[in-house]
């Protein structure tokens, strides 16, 4: 068991340093020079640019940069922003904690929101429950988050005042950005708990269960919930990529802080550097987070823990 | 490593990167003086001939509170010397004073400084300083914080934006006592005191800008009614009482320390959010509220709604004379006609912004108002003019010569700020009928798009300013390098009135030359002028004695909040 | 036949307590329902597409400065925009670019995705790891943020919000069709197939690759929804298109200043993206119950 | 004997996305106290229909009581609630599935499984729940109880599992006890072991019991009464050895032919039922069973016959006695042929070299296997470590004969299906060689490897899973001719209405799909495949085993028929012996990857050598009513192997087995003329 998640963790490593050899060299394929940003290219003299170049080290071959790189990296290096020089660490150090509760809150919102419409719906299944908990679920997938954040925001709290706007202090800022979020999320979960409700409802099991004479409730809730939850716990994981992803909208909508916003800035200045640290550090992220599924997994399936 | 030679143009572009960039705020920008173009997210600072539409307050003001306040974008640093954003001169305005102050009238008034005198070649200004000033950080506040401020912005090291533009033509100071120091010019400028005014040239702590060094703008220490507090970027910034202040110009209503404990500006760039969080009292106000917004506000009993007018460059759009057939008068003045700014006006600002006649904005020195309503929209003779240039009208309803389409490569910037990228919708849908077909292309990346490859036929442009000296950069012939001349026009005659006026010391002769610019650039359609930006603040009604200084910036000195 | 006339009365008293995972009969058929409306709106919306002018009833374009946003009357069923242009107008018209995107980022991401997983799930080996390697490596990376830098990087043109689009889209389909690959090859008539002496390209050609499609058209259906919902992501994060007649997407994120005064200017582009999500996901939806021999009903 | 269940004119109708449909009409059928009753039928004839109307699970299901009554110990169940009838459940009636895998939540442990059962029925603290459990595993015959109820479903073997499902159902002592088809999924060996324990336990708790099974030979075995469903309708009901003695429906005759016969002589024709069920949506008029019976009339066509009571029997026929009639004029016959053939035998033994059965001895060799291993290696086996492989066929060397059949059976496990994919170059070897005919196979790749492929075809277990659903039957038969023949579009389109003609399929069939077939006939369309290239050599691999007993007849008959009229060399793997019997010229046993005995078909039954025959042979079921004797039950279940135990394989399970057989390997030796067994003390 030790074995197999230490595998899991050195392969794991194996995908972090690829992706970010991916986007260094996708950022470095991409048409565009950092150096564009910093410098007026219209009165600058041909040595001014070569110095800048050569100052940011962007002058060097790509296997050069790409050694460099990753040499800091295993220190613990992220470099500087190109833009401002600031450290590239800190500043994702400083911003991660608000974008970690906002996907935490939204995972937690979606699951507990996703399998209570899914149970719904798949134990009343073709009654009006059913339509209502689908609708609801495909609402969440089939909503532009901004749009559907900016009506929350403008219904709960423009209108109703229950909730504040914006701002990353307190639990209150974070209902609202976390149920935009978090309504996406849950509109996955029914589709894929329903749909495994609906399967695990036709294994053979279930009728030995009800043939032992079990009421309808345990059937449903303690036998067959839990065999349809299992799919779903692999899930969390891509669940909490896709929560960062939304984050990048959701932080601009409700002025939060946090990654998502630092990086789409980043993105947009070409600032190398901060792009590179936050996918490495969101691909740890979500590298992290799917290990702890896989092994939570093979504790939650008892089948999976035998073959581990 | 970031070293500028050339302050005319460079800060263009890192106002460019700064705005893009609004996230990431700090020390980084380097840069030097200069315009302010649509790329960015603020209005570059200058004076304002404007006066403000403060709120004068016959009860008395209540001491204590805090005042949260939401900001349409980040600041990118809050050092007065290397800021580029108007955005950031609302947060540094709170921490930071300046030696003079300009009042309504245009009049320059004591501040730090308590009188001055200008020699007779006009080349040095000797400034006598108050003497019971002191920094936030206990720094005394004397000629060697003068000297220090304004000579850290010469040195390349720090990287100065707008701000050396603005103390152009300063070249050293001479500390004559303690609190007598003695500026010196290359040449005479009449717009050098009442520059001085900018909160650009905002005198900062010596002490700690030498301890901070590029991490200055983080930590900013000056001698404002508030200090600085912490900066959480992307969320808020926080200022607190200076208790010993009591230094306040007389333009201001509270000289003495602010009744406010507290200031908290939130980063709130998403429209609906900013105006939401007013209106559900997350924040007691709000800046830069969209035209739908206060038509609506202004009808709403809980909140008021302050306006500013700002002055210098309205909005305009700049007509690209290197490409063909913009180059020539006719196909601009179709142009001209063929554009009804004032539906344009109308329908996206709802009457809250006014139309812009001219290169300059009312409130400004030398404004020619007789421009105003001298140009109708005329879809006949728009077409009339292209048809004697030879381009008639295609199957499509697109204008043809030689069997080439008449096209217009129109750039905006990204976002759309004050609805710029619908003003190029709606020319879209104008031109379209007197046959030009306008192609709209939405960049983040002006920089390159505009100033480096010059690959536009139409690019707007607007510039916050006080004196009319700031239509040099933009319509002087441009130097090698310099970017402001959008249109790139070049005019021996429009280059001569430019250079007068920059040192004309008779106030009419000087007016007079500048209504010669005016209706130049008017009869010749260098530009098309759209509108002139009010700055406005949305506000719960129990924020009382928020006042705007001439350039339009709100003064929190004399703010408080009503129990 | 002598029916236990009691025993039915007394079942259908009980009807109530009957167990709620019966799928009876005489449900009205719910999903068929759903489907027969995803469908109608499908079709009405590439019918906009493909025809705008017999149903939009102004021109797109055309801006009526004298009823600036007029809220929905008989005239504007969808009121008037900021611009005066009629919403409903441009909600029609606006379909076009907006089927483009979601069609097209499928077809790319799909063709390309599925060409990988294909090839990777087939040959095995070494090149499948290497290759899935690559693709759990794009999966850590958000889509988003790829679609993003993608389309920072290359500007924005319906071209290129549909390649950020599609390529952000690639590794889930290449996962999908990697794993129905794998598992039609382990199926007994592709060992046939082998036991007859099909070679092994012809094995992949005629039996792997028409069997392994379903779930790949399954999952591009439902990008359809999922591709018009990042297009509509990027115009809010700025990086939209600006043309002459807006996509949904940017109608949407254009108009969204205006929702406390004139609601409907992105209320119904929003509806319109909402619906043709929604009703591509439950085409989607049931296409996989369909097309999935284990959730066929006996 | 006190009547515990009555079931009146129960009908059941089913909802489907094509309206209703009457899965059961009107049946009838008693069991009383103590009584072992067997229902009897194909696929598709409403037995689990019948036992989920018992417990009333139909309502789960789609399903709806249309008419008739069920009486559980005079209670109305038809008229009683779902909470009633839970209480009932597990308590009075319990149940025993066909798939004991699936029958078990995977994610709880078999004690939570059995605890909640008996504290959903009896007021028990955990702990006396928990050790009643624990002596209910024991009494079914698992081992280590305690160790078991911490265990996971899927951590148990396919039999314990069953074991531990008949502890369930037994937990709260019911009365009456449902089984499914319980062993259908289980090896033979463990289904002689299943039925045994259930016999014995009906004693012991005074049950009674309703078992559902397609197996004649189960019925035969264990019923006090058989009755017989066809498409939903009963078609007879007698005691048991009446039935099997002199069956009232031309149904039920089929049925015994079938099976009966494969006890037969190989090349004998099986005398099948025609035709195959019919499908709910479309049932005859009259007689259902009318389009398959010899004895079809015009009445039969239109009228549909009543179970008739006679004897304290039941048939639905109107041609009963023409049927007995036919019957005992055949058994004269029969008996003699029996007569002829032991005396036979009995020459055969006096005299070992005159065999008096044809020896295919003078044809050569096709195949010729020697050495030869496959091994698997174990997933999640860490490099660095001795790799753990499963040795799924390990050092196996014999030959097949041009021309013969040669069987191989054993139970699940034993490596048959592994060998014969071998074989075929499926999968390569891991060591040895094979050669067919007079090339080297394992060598072989790419085209030349393709090129033999034309001379050796397979037949699939799986109808369903071998035939691509996409293709339409033309296309599929037509694979190997465009593959290996360049054929016009006219010429193939003529040769796949041949091949199809000659497995007794329309020609117009081509251009249909897969699913529109029935089992049989998508098996025979395998057929058609696999001779289409005209191969030396076919392998059937579990060929018949999905198929229903009337089906399997018809398509042994065909095997047969193409063989003789091909030349074919098969290779037939099956775990039904009955079948492989029939079939074959030579059968060879394998266990746990050995070969452990290769002889002459009727040999090998008369006069099995190795110990593990010899069990095997006892565990058939046989539908021979006259045959209830004494079994050698084979203790214990087939070990893993991944961990094959030392010396002789069998060791662990053989009854006669010494500490010689524990530490040194037999190797095959003769025993007789053409007969080799690996067995240090061979019977």
């Amino acid at each position: 068991m030790v074995r197999a998640i230490l595998g899991r963790a050195l392969s794991s490593l194996l995908v972090v340093a690829g992706s970010s050899l991916l986007v260094f060299v996708i950022m470095y394929l991409l048409p565009g020079d950092p150096v564009d940003s910093l410098i007026d290219p219209s009165s600058a003299t041909p040595e001014q640019i070569a110095s800048l170049r050569h100052q940011l080290g962007v002058d060097r071959p790509l296997y050069v940069q790409l050694a460099d790189y990753f040499g800091k990296l295993l220190q613990g290096d992220f470099g500087k922003s190109l833009l401002n020089s600031e450290p590239v660490l800190p500043k994702i150090v400083e911003h991660f904690p608000a974008t970690l509760a906002l996907a935490a809150a939204s995972a937690l919102l979606s699951v507990v929101a996703g399998v209570l419409l899914a149970v719904l719906s798949a134990v009343h299944r073709n009654r009006w429950i059913d339509v209502v908990a689908r609708i609801v679920g495909l609402l969440g997938i089939s909503m532009p988050t901004f749009w559907s954040g900016i009506l929350l925001l403008l219904i709960f709290s423009v209108h109703l005042g229950w909730l504040p706007a914006m701002g990353s202090d307190g639990w209150r800022t974070l209902v609202l950005p976390a149920a935009t979020l978090g309504l996406i999320g849950a509109g996955f979960i029914v589709r894929m708990v329903r749909n495994s409700m609906l399967e695990v409802v036709n294994e053979h099991f279930i009728v030995t269960l009800r043939s032992k004479g079990l009421s309808e409730r345990s059937v449903m809730y303690r036998h067959a919930l839990r065999n349809a939850l299992i799919p779903a716990v692999t899930m969390i994981g891509m669940l909490v990529g896709e929560m960062l992803a939304g984050a990048v909208v959701i932080e601009t909508v409700f002025s939060r802080q946090g990654i998502g916003r630092i990086v789409a800035d980043a993105i947009l200045a070409k600032d190398l550097p901060v792009v590179q640290g936050v996918i490495v550090f969101s691909a740890i992220v979500y590298v992290l987070v799917n290990l702890l599924v896989d092994i939570s997994y093979s504790y939650i399936d008892p089948r999976v823990r035998r073959a581990a | 490593m970031r070293r500028r030679n050339s302050y005319s143009g460079a800060a263009t572009l890192l106002l460019a990167v700064a705005l893009v960039l609004s996230a990431c705020a700090g020390g980084g920008n380097n840069g030097s003086g200069g315009n302010n173009n649509g790329a960015s997210g603020g209005e570059a600072e200058a004076s304002s001939a404007a006066p403000s539409a403060g709120q004068a307050s016959a009860e008395t003001p209540v001491q204590g509170g805090e005042l949260t306040y939401a900001l349409a974008t980040s600041p990118d640093t809050l050092d007065p010397g290397r800021s580029g954003l108007a955005v950031a001169s609302r947060v540094y305005r709170t921490i930071f004073d300046n030696l003079v102050v300009k009042d309504e009238n245009n009049e320059i008034k004591p501040w730090l400084a308590t009188e001055w005198t200008v020699s007779d070649d006009g080349l040095s200004y000797t400034f006598k300083l108050r003497q019971d000033v002191k920094f936030q950080d206990d720094t005394p506040f004397n000629a060697e914080a003068v000297k220090f401020t304004f000579d850290r912005i010469l040195d390349p090291s720090t990287a100065a934006g707008n701000s050396a533009a603005a103390l152009s033509p300063y070249t050293s100071s001479e500390i004559i006592d303690d609190y007598t120091i003695k500026l010196n010019l290359a040449s005479p400028s009449r717009a050098f005191l009442v520059n001085l005014t900018q909160s650009t040239l905002a005198i900062v702590s010596p002490t700690a800008a030498k301890k901070y060094g590029d991490q200055f703008g983080k930590n900013p220490v000056g001698t404002g009614p508030f200090r600085f507090v912490k900066w959480e970027e992307n969320a808020e910034i926080a200022v607190e009482r200076n208790p010993d202040y009591h230094w306040g110009p007389e333009t201001v209503s509270n000289q003495g320390p602010a009744y406010l404990d507290k200031i908290t500006f939130k980063i709130v760039p998403e429209e609906a959010t900013r105006i939401g969080s007013v209106q559900s009292k997350q924040v007691l106000a709000a800046e830069t509220v969209p035209p739908q917004n206060i038509v609506a506000l202004k009808s709403d009993p809980n909140f008021q709604l302050l306006q500013a007018d700002t002055g210098g460059l309205p909005y305009t759009l700049f007509i690209n004379q290197n490409k063909e057939p913009w180059n020539e008068l006719k196909a601009r003045q179709a142009l001209q006609y063929g554009v009804d700014v004032g539906t344009i006006v109308k329908t996206l600002y709802l009457g809250t912004y006014q139309q812009a006649w001219s290169a300059l904005t009312p409130g400004i020195f030398g404004y020619d108002a007789s421009l105003e309503n001298s140009v109708q929209p005329d879809a006949a003779k728009a077409g009339q003019l292209l048809d004697e240039l030879g381009w008639t009208v295609g199957a499509d309803g697109i204008r043809e010569k030689d069997g080439k389409k008449l096209t217009l490569h129109y750039v905006d910037g990204s976002p759309n700020r004050e609805k710029r990228n619908d003003i190029a919708v709606i020319v879209q849908q104008q031109l379209k009928k007197i046959g030009i077909q306008v192609d709209v292309e939405i960049t983040k990346d002006v920089l390159t798009k505009v100033f480096k490859n010059d690959d536009y036929d139409i690019y707007g442009n607007s510039q916050v300013n006080v004196d009319p000296n700031a239509l040099y950069q933009f319509y002087h012939t441009a130097a090698p390098g310099a970017l402001g001349n959008l249109a790139h026009v070049s005019d021996p005659q429009l280059d001569q009135w430019l250079e007068q006026g920059a040192v004309e010391k008779d106030e009419a002769k000087r007016a007079e030359i500048y209504k010669n610019v005016q209706q130049f650039i008017k009869d010749n359609v260098v530009i098309l002028p759209i509108y002139v930006f009010p700055y406005t603040v949305a506000a719960s009604n129990s924020v009382k004695g928020l006042a705007f200084d001439s350039v339009g910036y709100p003064q929190f000195g004399g703010v408080y909040i009503q129990k | 036949m002598r029916e236990s006339a009691t025993a039915k009365a007394v079942l259908q008293k009980r009807k109530w307590e009957l167990p709620a995972l019966r799928s009876s009969g005489r449900r009205f058929e719910l999903s068929r329902l759903f489907v027969a409306g995803a469908v109608a709106v499908i079709a009405f919306i590439a019918l906009c597409a493909i025809a705008p002018q017999w149903i939009a009833p102004y021109s797109p374009t055309e801006m009526l400065a004298d009823s600036l946003m007029q809220a929905p009357s008989a005239a504007h069923p969808f009121g008037t925009d900021y611009f005066g242009r009629d919403v409903f107008s441009l909600v029609v018209y606006g379909s076009r670019d907006s089927l483009f995107i979601g069609l097209m980022s499928v077809v790319v991401g799909g063709l390309v995705g599925g060409t990988i997983g294909a090839l990777s799930g087939y040959i095995g080996g070494w090149f499948d790891t290497i290759l899935m390697r690559i693709i759990d490596t794009l999966m850590t990376i958000p889509g988003i943020l790829l679609a993003l830098a993608i389309a920072a990087a290359m500007g924005p043109s319906l071209t290129n919000i549909v390649l950020a689009v599609a390529s952000s889209a690639i590794p889930g389909y290449a996962r999908v069709m990697r794993g129905q690959t794998m598992s039609i090859n382990g199926r007994p008539y592709i060992t046939a197939a082998r036991s007859i002496g099909v070679s092994r390209f012809g094995i992949f050609r005629r039996h792997v690759l028409p069997n392994s499609l379903s779930p790949l058209l399954v999952m591009a259906t439902l990008g359809i929804g999922s591709s018009i919902l990042a297009g509509s992501g990027l115009s809010f994060l700025g990086l939209g298109l600006l043309k002459e007649i807006p996509d949904w997407g940017t109608l949407l994120s254009q108009g969204r200043g205006y929702l406390t005064v004139a609601w409907w200017i992105c209320t119904f582009p929003g509806l319109a993206i909402t619906l043709l999500v929604l009703a591509v996901n439950i085409l989607g939806d049931w296409l996989r119950d369909r097309l999935d021999p284990k959730r066929k009903e006996a | 004997m006190e009547r515990l269940l009555e079931i009146n004119d129960l009908s059941v109708d089913f909802h489907t996305r094509r309206g209703l449909l009457r899965a059961l009409s009107e049946v009838s059928l008693t069991i009383r106290r103590g009584e072992t009753v067997c229902l009897v039928g194909e696929s598709g004839s409403g037995k689990t229909i019948t036992s989920k109307a018992v417990m009333r699970l139909l309502d789960y299901e789609n399903g709806r009581i249309a008419g008739g009554r069920i009486r559980l110990d005079g209670l109305d169940l038809t008229a009683l609630s779902q909470n009633e009838l839970r209480s009932l459940r597990g308590k009075k009636m319990a149940m025993v599935f066909q798939e004991p895998m699936a029958a078990f939540d995977p994610v709880y442990t078999i004690g939570y499984q059995l605890v909640e059962t008996i504290r959903r029925h009896e007021t028990r603290s955990k702990k006396e729940a928990w050790e009643h459990a624990v002596s209910l595993l024991a009494r079914v015959g698992i081992p280590e109880p305690r160790i078991r109820m911490k265990q996971y479903p899927g951590e148990l073997s396919g039999g314990m599992l069953q074991r531990a499902m008949i502890a369930l159902a037994l937990s709260c002592g019911p009365e009456l006890l449902i089984a499914d088809e319980p062993t259908t999924a289980l090896d033979v060996t463990i289904q002689a072991q299943i039925l045994q324990l259930l016999q014995e336990l009906k004693e012991e708790f005074r049950m009674s019991i309703l078992l559902i099974t397609h197996d004649l030979g189960i019925a035969a075995e264990i019923a006090d009464r058989v009755v017989v469903l066809y498409a939903g309708r009963v078609a007879e009901q007698a005691p048991a050895a009446e039935l099997f003695a002199r069956p009232h429906h031309p149904y039920t005759r089929g049925l015994l032919d079938s099976v009966a016969a494969l006890d037969t002589e190989k090349g004998e024709k099986l005398r099948s039922i025609a035709g195959s069920i019919p499908s709910l949506s479309a049932l005859p008029d009259g007689c259902l069973f009318h389009p398959r019976c010899p004895f079809a009339s015009d009445k039969c066509r239109n009228e549909a016959p009543p179970l008739i009571s006679r004897n304290g029997r039941a048939a639905a026929c109107w041609h009963t006695d023409k049927l007995l009639t036919a019957t005992n004029a055949e058994k004269g016959s029969a008996r003699q042929e029996i007569e002829l053939l032991s005396e036979k035998l009995i020459l055969a033994e006096k005299n070992p070299s005159a065999s008096p059965f044809e020896s295919p001895e003078a044809s050569p060799d096709l195949f010729q296997v020697s050495g030869l291993r496959k091994f698997y290696r174990l997933k999640g086996s860490l490099p660095g470590r001795a790799r753990a492989h499963i040795r799924a066929v390990d050092d196996v060397s014999f030959a097949i004969r041009r021309g013969e059949t040669f069987g191989l059976v054993g139970e699940s496990g034993s490596g048959k299906s592994t060998l014969g994919r071998v074989l075929l170059q499926l999968e390569k070897a891991t060591a040895g060689r094979i050669r067919f005919g007079d090339r080297e196979l394992t060598g072989l790749r790419g085209a030349a490897l393709r090129e033999v492929r034309k001379d050796m075809q397979m037949i699939f277990q799986d109808p369903y899973g071998s035939l691509d659903p996409r293709w339409n039957v033309g296309d599929i038969i037509g694979e190997p001719l465009r593959v290996h023949e360049r054929l016009t579009a006219s010429e193939k389109k003529e040769r796949v209405a041949r091949l199809l003609e000659s497995v007794g399929l329309d020609a117009s069939y081509a251009n249909r799909y897969p699913h529109e077939f029935s089992g049989g006939q998508r098996q025979r369309i395998g057929i058609a495949r696999a001779i289409a290239l005209s191969p030396k050599f076919v392998l059937a691999d579990e060929a018949v085993s999905a198929l229903d007993v009337s089906v399997q007849a018809q398509v042994v008959n065909l095997l047969q028929e193409l063989q003789e009229k091909l030349g074919l060399t098969y290779l037939f793997i099956a775990h039904g012996l009955q079948v492989v019997r029939h079939l074959s010229d030579r059968i060879g046993v394998m266990y746990l990857g050995k070969l452990v005995e290769i002889a002459p078909s009727r040999e090998l039954f008369l006069r099995p050598a190795h110990p593990y025959t010899k069990a095997l042979i006892a565990s058939i079921p046989s539908a021979d009513i006259g045959a209830k004797r004494e079994r050698i039950a084979l203790q214990g279940e087939i070990p893993s192997p991944a961990r094959p135990p030392s010396g002789c394989r069998f060791h662990t399970r053989c009854p006669l087995a010494t500490a010689r057989c524990k530490e040194e390997e037999p190797e095959l030796r003769t025993i007789g003329s053409e007969h080799v067994a690996a067995c240090h003390y061979p019977l």
